[in-house]
């Protein structure tokens, strides 16, 4: 038998060990990012996107603007809420820092709201895509995109091109159901008819039967949301399902061809026509010489989440340029509404009201391009804004 | 005489084998009952069957007259018919203390009582000291069951079911495996058992139960061959052909 | 005649228990040996450990003069030893033939000829293990252990359950298999009155430890060894 | 919207059928390892996804980085991941056989983190794919059933994997041994088998199966470094669903749980797992043990 | 009677108060005072301790094995969120022990499962029972969020007095009241002779029931209670947090916190405290090092408990203050942790 007051004894020192393991940190005269993002789990390729290219960028832009030394204190979320939320407190209490940003997923960006709110400090979304987000809290600004943006183009553009019957095959969280009623509104109101609705779960190993029900309907296309690092997996089980050989065309927003997955997606997604913000194959001299620095430092392709953390970064950047080095929050939030730029992707800026982002929404289409497959942009919408937020 | 306990037309097959052929028992109240048999007899099986863990496929299981046949194991045990096991069945990270405690406790029927602290009861303290005294077991109370001396722990066993204040008990082979040196002790406890306990004895050591039985009787093949006082069984010719092996015997 | 099988000073159980205190046992090529005493005296223990697949505290076992205490079961059972357990233990999931051939070693021990001695078996050759009766049962268990080709054969309780018609083939051919030359034979009984015409000497065990340990001639004249100490009352009389 | 999709269609049933027996196959051959290991030696393995993903990620390199042809690769599929296999089983497995089962679930999650993490430094946490040639691609039309030549070469190759494993055990020597030691490993270490051997070498074959396993998977399921986690829990339905006494359970539980799924989404999409866990669940209360598994024994 | 009281001095050995104790708790409070800046984090620790303790209680105590504990935690976030979301009940202490009630009720119901069959069926059942509420969570939408989780919780002041602040302050007292009535309770009810009974179930069922005690009775009992305790630490969750989401329910938050209490050592209570402590410590320590890759570390801390064994480990650990308990009082030196689990 144990004895119990040694072992007791024993918890006190384990307690002890534990207190010292919790040291505060200093404030230095630096400016930090607390960078929240999933590094582990399912959405672990997103958060390796961003924190590339946030890489690449201070690389070629230096680590230090408007005087001050810029710092990033990266912290896993693995996309679950809760952890976002301890993390992003641990980061505004003890490091002090400047700014958050991340986020992954949309009740990650959540989590944090309130306390951007309360420590006066801007969060920086580079990924979540729901349109509510910017309107939790006066301190988010987004840089990545909003999926009402996509999919109402892509219902406008679907109707105005001969698409007439939709089978919708969405994940069945936030964003997906987003994507889904904007591009739904839009396809109807333009005449069209959805034909069958499939809601998948977030986490879905096999597409196959969603995907057999989706034929069985006969629709002309298939509208297709599934999170980033999933297209591959559905663009591979449609065409091994005939679908394009049935003539059923795949359209949606542009994650499902995500230009970091699309070249090992085969020949099945040429065709494919989709809604985005950023195309690989964008063909400004910006964006040629930001592939060719990532493809150099990662050797991969970058992806549109990439290119959310690489504008996420300059417009940390931009605004303490504007604020000469101040760190008030509120002047770094006020610094950054309105910023206008020339991004990877094509002209962008912060809505100066919305705080969210307004960017081009391109048309584009798969097409093998010196042997690789890209979206080759056909057709431009400029300076689209949320139209999620705009409705009301 | 009253009867303590008493089978009647116990029947048990095991897919097609009949292990219990229509055995009726009647041990007499006090008795020193000793249950003999070669191996494969089925004494275990009767044994299993008596306290509950097997149901038979017919006959009656009676104690004190009543009828127990369907109650389960525990309930048993609060009726007053205890058991200790051939192999031992201690609570290894349990100190002997804790053992009878628990016993003791559940006789008392303050087993389920969640919120009293153990010890804090004078009755119960009472009678665990007393069986820790009785059993020798007083200087190791503290101890961790799995560190005691095989000796040690087979006491500990004994002491489990006399805690449970059986009116019968039935010892399965309460020395086996106890080395020589120790022995004394286990035969001293078991002989000192005190005369209201109705013991059932299930052994091979014919030393151990023709020193402690008044009466035998005998198993072949799930079936009773032979009851009575030992002299009558030593001498009992069917009996010495089981052992001895004169003639098959057919039941 | 040099010992086939050398067990000394063996201590050995189960767990904690100890079965058999200090055995010390020695068994020549050719022989065959009957192990008597009542249940529980150590007879199956004995066995076991000679196998392997008991505890062993101390004490050395050796095969042919090679010491195999070390060995593991599988290993002993290689070296020589073929083991007719107690329970039987027919390999349920295998036939007939493939609990012989599983374990079969290369000798004149071949399954044509296990048929030959049980051509019941050769019957019911491809019949799954757990659809014997008891009596083929054991046969196959016998005749399993003779395809390992042994140097010491180690049979516990061979005759329960078969006919005696049977049992008296089966000892005979256990006689001239030993007595054929490079084996030795145990054979453990309850039925005293069945193997002594066989054996060639008898052990009898009381708590693990040889009480009586004599050619089967002499227990023969004097019956009364027998009924002391595995008769029901010779205790009586203490 | 239902009206619109002939979903009692005799087409729509035989395809749903094609594709849940091609998912449950592969599922076989992933979790078959898990039922060896846990029904033999009666070691709880879920770091078994781990050897699966091995495999998968050889294919992987071998064909896309090396250019090998697919079905040279998928060989070395098996033969690394049951090197791994036999390896850790020597190293570190075999002195966690007499472990409690508290002990080995901890030792495997833990196998199973590191794995996860090694294969994502090393390769990154994008999915990644295979690259098939062009004979596996697509569908053909079979009086209007829609059959997938990657999903037919799945049942054929776990078809016959399966056969041929029935075959090893039941007409082999070695089969024979391993059902032996199966049966009663006390009395067929006795009778001169070498059951740690033998154990070991079907531990490393099981292992083999699931990189197999893996290689074929990653066209249907996906292949990324989480794929140890994220399926676990399908093998050990599998498992324990079929009983891990024989290969038959756990086979017949694989098919049974891959047309499940199948017709679960295709027929229910909204209702997903629920579907699976629910009979998972009802079958363990009424048969704990397992579809097949023993009742009497241990 | 001398060998009476002697015995009743002994049997209550393990349940009186020592001065370790006592220490270990007012550290735990000091920690309260002395770092004001980690609420959030220490809360957590607070939660996932009382989670774990929960599990001893099964475990450690009773021997029952489960790998879907998150089932009653769930259960417990969802109902504290949905209470305070929809405003049905506003005072946090009440709707805490509302929502520890209803994972109890799910506890109760589910109990009899679990009893049922060997150490696999149990961790696949329960396991099963875990997936099967986040399926259920998932399908669900309209009422749970679906995926995203609810939404917009506010949680009202404790007592209407003391609002939740955004550093955790409130929170972290808070947690750190409720574990510590909890932990009384626990620590009560093991010391008792329900308590003992449950470790002699664990060590030999068979031998329990001989000697009369109801075994299922009293599984179902300790299991229904342990469903309480892991429903108040969902509660406590949803409401330091003001988020509930499907992950609550996750496979991962089961076997993370086997290896909470594993790291900490079972049967004692203070297993889950110290797991708790000393796995988020290592699990931050970790991931500062290697946000990307800090699962591989936790792993190999695992594999090298498991080999090690726990039991020795125990022992390493307790190593030095062995020595210094021998050197300052020239007592007995610890020898082992009670570990022997299912």
């Amino acid at each position: 038998m144990f004895e119990r007051k040694q072992f007791s004894r024993a918890a006190v020192v384990a307690a002890i060990a534990g207190l010292a393991a919790i040291a505060p940190a200093k404030a230095e005269d630096t400016v930090k990012v607390g960078l929240i993002l999933p590094m582990t789990g399912g959405q672990a390729s997103t958060g390796k996107q961003i924190e590339n290219a946030i890489k690449l960028y201070m690389q070629q832009k230096g680590d230090t603007v408007a005087g001050k030394k810029v710092e990033i204190i990266l912290k896993d979320d693995a996309a679950i809420p809760d952890k976002t939320k301890t993390a992003a407190q641990e980061l505004i209490v003890n490091d002090k820092v400047n700014f958050i940003a991340g986020f992954g997923v949309t009740p990650a960006a959540l989590a944090a709201a309130p306390l951007a709110t309360q420590a006066k400090i801007p969060e920086v979304v580079m990924a979540a895509g729901t349109s509510i987000i910017t309107e939790r809290s006066p301190y988010i600004v987004r840089t990545s995109f909003t999926l009402a943006q996509s999919s109402t183009i892509i219902g406008d553009w679907a109707v105005k091109n001969g698409i007439k019957k939709v089978a919708t095959l969405t994940s069945d969280y936030a964003p997906g159901n987003d994507a889904l009623n904007f591009f739904k509104e839009h396809f109807t109101a333009g005449g069209g008819e959805v034909v069958e609705e499939v809601k998948v779960p977030l986490a879905n190993p096999d597409f196959a039967p969603f995907l057999q029900r989706m034929k069985d309907a006969k629709p002309d296309a298939i509208f297709v949301f599934v999170p980033a690092g999933q297209g591959g997996n559905f663009m591979k089980q449609y065409a091994e399902r005939g679908l394009d050989k049935a003539g059923i065309k795949v359209i949606g927003p542009g994650d499902v061809t995500d230009d970091d997955l699309l070249n090992n997606m085969g020949d099945a997604v040429l065709g494919t026509v989709t809604a985005h913000l950023y195309s690989a194959a964008h063909p400004s001299q910006m964006n040629k010489d930001f592939i060719a620095a990532y493809k150099k430092a990662y050797n991969t392709r970058p992806g549109f989440m990439a290119v959310g953390g690489y504008d996420g970064i300059h417009l940390i950047y931009e605004a303490l340029k504007k604020t000469n080095g101040d760190t008030d929050g509120t002047k770094l939030i006020e610094a950054m509404k309105g910023q206008k730029w020339e991004s990877p992707r094509g002209p962008i800026s912060i809505d100066p009201e919305t705080r969210d982002i307004v960017q081009n929404i391109y048309i584009r289409k798969v097409e093998k391009v010196d042997g690789e497959l890209y979206n080759v942009e056909f057709a431009t919408f400029d300076a689209v804004k949320d139209l999620g937020k705009t409705k009301k | 005489m009253t009867i303590a306990l008493e089978t009647q037309n116990l029947e048990k097959t095991f897919g097609g084998l009949r292990v219990t052929r229509d055995l009726s028992l009647k041990i007499e109240q006090g008795a020193r009952h000793a249950l003999i048999g070669p191996n494969g007899a089925g004494k275990t099986t009767v044994i299993n069957q008596l306290t509950g863990v097997l149901k038979p496929n017919s006959g009656r299981i009676l104690l004190e007259g009543q009828d127990i046949t369907d109650l389960p194991v525990h309930k048993r045990v609060l009726r007053g018919l205890s058991r200790t096991f051939q192999i031992n069945q201690l609570y290894p990270d349990l100190t002997p203390l804790e053992t009878i405690g628990l016993a003791v406790s559940e006789r008392l029927g303050h087993g389920g009582d969640w919120w009293r602290r153990m010890g804090t009861r004078n009755d119960v303290n009472d009678e665990i000291a007393d069986l820790l005294n009785r059993f020798h077991l007083l200087d190791v109370m503290n101890e961790q069951t799995v560190t005691l001396p095989y000796g040690k722990q087979r006491l500990l066993e004994i002491a489990v079911a006399i805690a449970g204040k059986p009116r019968v008990l039935l010892l399965d082979e309460p020395a086996a495996g106890v080395p020589e040196s120790e022995r004394h002790d286990i035969l001293a406890v078991v002989g000192a058992l005190p005369r209201e306990v109705t013991v059932l004895l299930i052994e091979h050591d014919m030393d151990l139960v023709f020193s402690f039985a008044d009466r035998i009787s005998v198993l072949v093949s799930g079936a009773l061959l032979t009851e009575g006082p030992p002299g009558q069984v030593a001498r009992d010719p069917q009996v010495k052909a089981v052992y001895l092996g004169e003639e098959a015997v057919n039941v | 005649m040099s010992d086939l099988l050398a067990i000394d000073s063996l201590r050995a159980g189960y767990g904690e228990a100890v079965v058999l205190p200090n055995m010390s046992l020695r068994l020549a090529e050719g022989q065959v040996l009957a192990l008597l005493g009542r249940n529980g005296t150590g007879k199956t223990t004995l066995i076991n450990s000679i196998v392997g697949v008991t505890r062993r505290f101390s004490g050395t076992v050796a095969l042919a003069g090679t010491d195999v205490t070390s060995l593991r079961p599988d290993q002993r059972a290689r070296a020589g030893i073929g083991w007719v357990p107690q329970e039987r233990n027919i390999f349920r999931s295998l036939t007939v033939e493939e609990n012989m051939t599983a374990v079969a070693q290369p000798g004149p021990w071949t399954v044509e000829k296990v048929y030959e001695m049980f051509p019941r078996l050769k019957e019911r050759r491809s019949n799954f293990g757990n659809q014997l009766s008891g009596g083929e049962q054991q046969m196959l268990a016998i005749g399993r252990a003779l395809t390992l080709n042994p140097k010491v054969l180690l049979l516990d309780e061979p005759t329960e359950g078969l006919a005696p018609i049977i049992v008296e083939e089966l000892l005979k051919a256990i006689g001239a298999i030993t007595r054929a030359g490079g084996i030795c034979s145990i054979i453990v009984e309850q039925n005293a009155q069945k193997i002594l015409g066989l054996a060639d000497r008898v052990v009898i065990l009381e708590r693990g430890t040889i009480v009586h340990d004599a050619p089967s001639a002499a227990l023969k004249a004097d019956p009364s060894v027998l009924e002391r100490h595995l008769g029901v009352a010779g205790a009586a009389a203490h | 919207m239902f009206t619109k999709v002939h979903l009692l269609s005799m087409t729509a049933i035989l395809t749903n059928l094609f594709d849940g027996v091609a998912y449950g196959m592969l599922l076989f051959v992933l979790a078959c390892g898990l039922a060896v290991t846990l029904g033999l030696m009666n070691f709880v393995n879920l770091a078994h996804g781990a050897f699966a993903m091995a495999g998968g990620y050889v294919c992987m390199v071998l064909v896309n980085r090396m250019g090998w042809p697919f079905f040279a690769a998928l060989p070395l599929a098996f033969v690394s991941a049951a090197a791994i296999g036999i390896a850790l089983e020597r190293t570190l497995y075999r002195h966690l056989y007499t472990r409690s089962h508290l002990d080995q679930v901890l030792f495997t999650i833990g196998l199973t983190f590191m794995s996860v993490a090694a294969v994502d430094y090393i390769q990154g946490s994008s999915r990644v794919f295979i690259n098939l040639p062009a004979a596996l691609q697509g569908q053909f039309d079979v009086f209007g059933v829609g059959i997938g030549r990657y999903r037919l070469m799945i049942i054929v190759i776990c078809g016959l994997l399966t056969i041929g494993l029935q075959m090893v055990l039941a007409k082999t020597r070695f089969g024979s041994r391993l059902r032996a030691a199966v049966d009663d490993p006390r009395a067929a270490s006795g009778l001169g088998i070498n059951v740690p051997q033998v154990f070991a070498f079907t531990f490393a074959f099981g292992c083999g199966l699931a990189g197999l396993g893996g290689a074929l998977s990653a066209e249907i399921l996906g292949l990324d470094p989480y794929f140890p986690l994220k399926f676990m829990i399908y093998f050990l339905i599998v498992v324990t669903v079929g009983g891990s006494s024989s290969i038959t359970g756990p086979f017949l539980a694989s098919l049974l749980l891959g047309i499940g799924d199948v017709a679960g989404k295709y027929y229910v999409p909204k209702m997903g797992p629920f579907v699976i866990y629910t009979m998972m669940i009802v079958i363990l209360i009424w048969r704990p043990n397992g579809l097949f598994g023993r009742t009497a024994a241990r | 009677m001398n060998a009476s009281s002697d015995v009743g001095y002994h049997a209550q050995r393990q349940s009186r108060w020592h001065y370790g104790e006592v220490a270990f708790w007012l550290i735990v409070l000091a920690c309260g005072f002395a770092f004001p800046t980690r609420y959030l984090i220490m809360t957590d620790i607070l939660r996932l301790a009382l989670f774990a303790m929960s599990l001893d209680l099964i475990l450690g105590y009773a021997g029952i094995v489960s790998l879907g504990h998150a089932a009653f935690f769930g259960v417990g976030a969802y109902a504290a969120g949905l209470l305070a979301l929809h405003g049905i009940i506003n005072e946090p202490v009440l709707a805490l022990v509302v929502a520890g009630l209803a994972a109890m009720v799910l506890g109760f119901a589910t109990s009899f499962l679990v009893i049922r069959g060997v150490d696999l069926t149990r961790l696949m059942v329960t396991l099963g029972i875990a997936l099967l509420l986040e399926a259920l969570a998932e399908r669900f939408s309209n009422i749970t969020g679906g995926t995203d989780g609810l939404q917009g919780i506010e949680m009202q002041p404790i007592f209407g007095q003391i609002p939740f602040d955004m550093f955790g302050k409130a929170g972290f007292f808070y947690s750190l009241a409720v574990l510590f009535l909890l932990f009384l309770l626990a620590r009560r009810v093991v010391h008792s002779p329900f308590g003992l009974s449950l470790r002699a179930i664990k060590n030999n069922p068979l031998r329990a029931a001989a000697i009369g005690i109801p075994v299922n009775r009293r599984l179902i009992a300790i299991y229904t209670l342990a469903a309480f305790y892991a429903g108040i630490a969902g509660a406590l969750f949803t409401q330091t947090t003001a988020i509930a989401s499907l992950d609550v329910f996750a496979f991962e938050r089961s076997a993370d916190l086997m290896l909470v209490l594993v790291i900490g050592g079972t049967g004692y209570l203070y297993g889950g405290l110290i797991g708790a402590v000393i796995f988020r410590m290592l699990q931050e320590l970790f991931s500062t090092i290697t946000p990307q890759y800090w699962q591989f570390w936790i792993g190999l801390v695992l594999v090298v408990i498991v080999l090690v064994g726990r039991q020795r480990l125990h022992r390493w650990v307790l190593y030095v203050p062995n020595l210094v308990i021998k050197q300052v009082a020239g007592r007995r030196a610890i020898v082992a942790v009670p570990e022997s689990d299912a």
